[in-house]
């Protein structure tokens, strides 16, 4: 029954997935990708992928949509058409549909307890966490510890995500006097709206605590450190939204930001040196305590709360380079 | 359920094709970084439909169940990890977007290269 | 006896908040125009969330999952009224007029 | 009975989704986005509680608080750059 849900959800996807490339509207094609991330997020909770589904609401239900809206008014709100050529790509895409649809009927049905997928290494991750790390969320043992290198390297990927769009919008425009006070538009924020910004200020403190929970909990239920960055980057978010850029940058400065996408990584690599210093390898957390198992957990939080710094301070200061940039 | 067996990579491939198709035939740069990100989204949903197990649930282990079946961690992982990067990896193609139109003036393939054409 | 109680009361709950969110969504879709789209949208969001997650807290009883569903409709009822706010401001400041659509009678 | 609701949601997801692709004002689809969050809250604890895992309540928390943030940027968007408005109300998909 539930799976008959997803086919339904998938099929609504699909609708959402052509309309959003047919619209000429850029802002209704954002509009419409919310929708999209909605809809992702429930299917990936139905296919049994809770922190997933946590990830995609934490990122898509505030920062993707500002992000794009961002960077909306900084450009233009229409696409222009461009009939010649469109058949050429439709019969290409159309054909590779058809190629991978065919290629599908080799794959193995969902959920099919026989798949190569399930057969290699998910066993031992599954039946070796509660011994090697005992905490309930597999997802995060095997996240932070069996592939913590693979994450270091997102973070780093991250970080220089962030380091990249501050070269690129970060970089002084031509009309602006100078580069110490940066051009701020909108230094108003929503702050004559009454109802949004006395609701507002109700909720960012929850939702800062809840980004905490997240973070904290996520070796006992569905979170981590990416979930938690991006929900406490959205309490900020939402702050700058009500109260105006200059106002948010006055209560977490830029200095800040760019403090934390540097402990971030400087702390999850600071804990894999831990290890080979205490006499393990790089990234094994065995060693930091007494036992192998509350070194383990040690580490996890560790470098849980490094991933959680870069990707709160990523995302912000991402933020800031659009929303304090001016239109030419 | 045999019959919606695959029906979630028949979605993957449609979805991955329409995201393709925004790449390779809109001029416009945003909507070429929606077309991608959407792109995206369609490897995200091949991933997780593979970690779904029969009967299983999350994998968070709950105490004092026993013979309860886990559904697959890794893909899990690997697309949690990849969402936060999409989102950053985007928003650096946005903000190379908003310097484009700020040196071209605009933001459509064609005319950019008429641009550089006459230059 | 009372889990019979408990049981039919939130199942009566749940319907019925099925119900109205189903009608929200109706009249979101065949209403004329903006703003009463808006209003059939907003009015039975709040209340088909009332109804389910109070239905659904009958059936959670008094555990952890309760305190959350209690957080949920909370948060729920503050925000939902706030973003109808805000998009229909957003819609006046951008100049769409309210007005009263002539009712074309069927005959 | 969580079917029951859980099917009632999916219908109405169907309906505002219909809403989003129909239009025709660049509101009525913001309007579809935001109705979309709130069944999608619904649904998300409805479909916890038929799973038999209500920890995973987490997640309609995480958008019963965040969902809102989305519309409140669509605000300061049209009040920002009343200029460049999305404002043409026949828009097509």
């Amino acid at each position: 029954m539930v799976i008959l849900f997803a086919v339904f959800l998938l099929t609504l996807l699909v609708f959402t997935a052509v309309a959003i490339i047919r619209t000429t509207n850029l802002f209704v094609a954002v509009m419409l990708s919310g929708i999209f991330s909605l809809l992702m997020a429930a299917n990936f909770f139905i296919l049994d992928a809770a922190d997933v589904a946590l990830t995609e609401a934490a990122v898509g239900a505030g920062i993707t949509t500002v992000l794009f809206l961002g960077a909306l008014a900084l450009t233009v709100e229409r696409e222009q058409t461009v009939p010649d050529g469109r058949w050429v790509s439709i019969s290409v895409v159309v054909l590779t549909t058809l190629v991978l649809i065919y290629a599908t009927f080799d794959k193995p049905r969902l959920g099919d307890p026989d798949a190569p997928v399930h057969q290699h290494v998910a066993p031992w991750y599954l039946g070796q966490t509660p011994e090697l790390i005992d905490i309930p969320n597999v997802v995060t043992a095997v996240l932070a510890s069996f592939r913590g290198y693979d994450t270091l390297g997102e973070v780093f990927v991250v970080f220089t995500a962030c380091i990249g769009v501050l070269f690129v919008l970060g970089a002084r425009q031509e009309n602006s006097q100078s580069l110490a006070t940066p051009p701020i538009s909108n230094t108003h924020g929503l702050r004559h709206h009454l109802i949004p910004r006395v609701v507002g200020r109700l909720l960012i403190p929850f939702i800062v605590l809840f980004g905490l929970y997240v973070q904290f909990h996520g070796e006992y239920g569905p979170g981590g450190g990416f979930q938690a960055g991006a929900i406490i980057a959205t309490a900020m978010i939402l702050s700058a939204l009500l109260e105006g850029e200059a106002q948010a940058l006055r209560a977490v400065p830029r200095s800040t930001l760019l403090g934390l996408i540097v402990v971030g990584p400087l702390l999850y690599g600071a804990v894999g040196l831990a290890g080979i210093i205490l006499g393990g390898n790089f990234l094994d957390y065995s060693v930091l305590a007494q036992s192998s198992v509350s070194g383990q957990q040690l580490g996890i939080l560790l470098i849980e709360a490094g991933v959680g710094m870069t990707v709160c301070g990523a995302l912000l200061l991402i933020f800031h380079a659009f929303a304090s940039r001016e239109k030419l | 359920m045999e019959l919606f067996g695959l029906y979630n990579y028949w979605v993957f491939a449609i979805i991955l094709m329409t995201g393709f198709y925004a790449v390779i035939a809109k001029g416009n740069l945003i909507k070429k970084l929606i077309g991608l990100s959407i792109f995206q989204s369609a490897v995200f949903l091949l991933y997780i439909s593979m970690d779904k197990v029969d009967g299983g649930t999350a994998p968070i282990i709950q105490k004092g169940v026993i013979d309860q079946v886990y559904s697959n961690p890794l893909p899990q992982v690997l697309i949690l990890t990849a969402i936060v990067v999409g989102i950053s990896t985007t928003a650096l193609g946005l903000a190379i977007v908003v310097r484009i139109k700020e040196s071209y003036g605009t933001i459509e393939e064609h005319e950019i290269q008429e641009l550089e054409r006459n230059s | 006896m009372m889990e019979i109680v408990v049981d039919v009361l939130s199942w009566t709950l749940l319907a019925t908040g099925g119900a109205f969110v189903f009608i929200g969504g109706l009249g979101a879709l065949r209403l004329p125009n903006f703003y009463t789209r808006m209003h059939a949208a907003s009015l039975t969001d709040t209340m088909g969330t009332i109804l389910i997650l109070v239905g659904i807290m009958l059936q959670g009883g008094l555990s952890l999952a309760t305190v959350k569903l209690v957080a949920i409709l909370g948060f729920l009822l503050l925000t939902g009224p706030t973003a109808s706010y805000a998009l229909a401001n957003a819609a006046l400041l951008s100049g769409l007029k309210p007005e009263v659509p002539q009712l074309k009678r069927r005959d | 009975m969580y079917y029951i609701v859980s099917i009632a949601i999916l219908v109405t997801m169907g309906l505002a989704l219909i809403r989003a692709l129909r239009g025709p004002t660049v509101y009525d689809r913001v309007l579809a986005v935001n109705m979309f969050g709130t069944k999608t809250a619904l649904l998300l604890s409805v479909i916890a509680f038929l799973f038999g895992r209500p920890d995973f309540l987490d997640l309609a928390l995480a958008y019963a608080l965040i969902n809102f943030v989305g519309v409140l940027a669509v605000l300061e968007f049209f009040q920002n750059h009343p200029n460049n408005k999305t404002s043409d109300q026949l828009d097509e998909v």
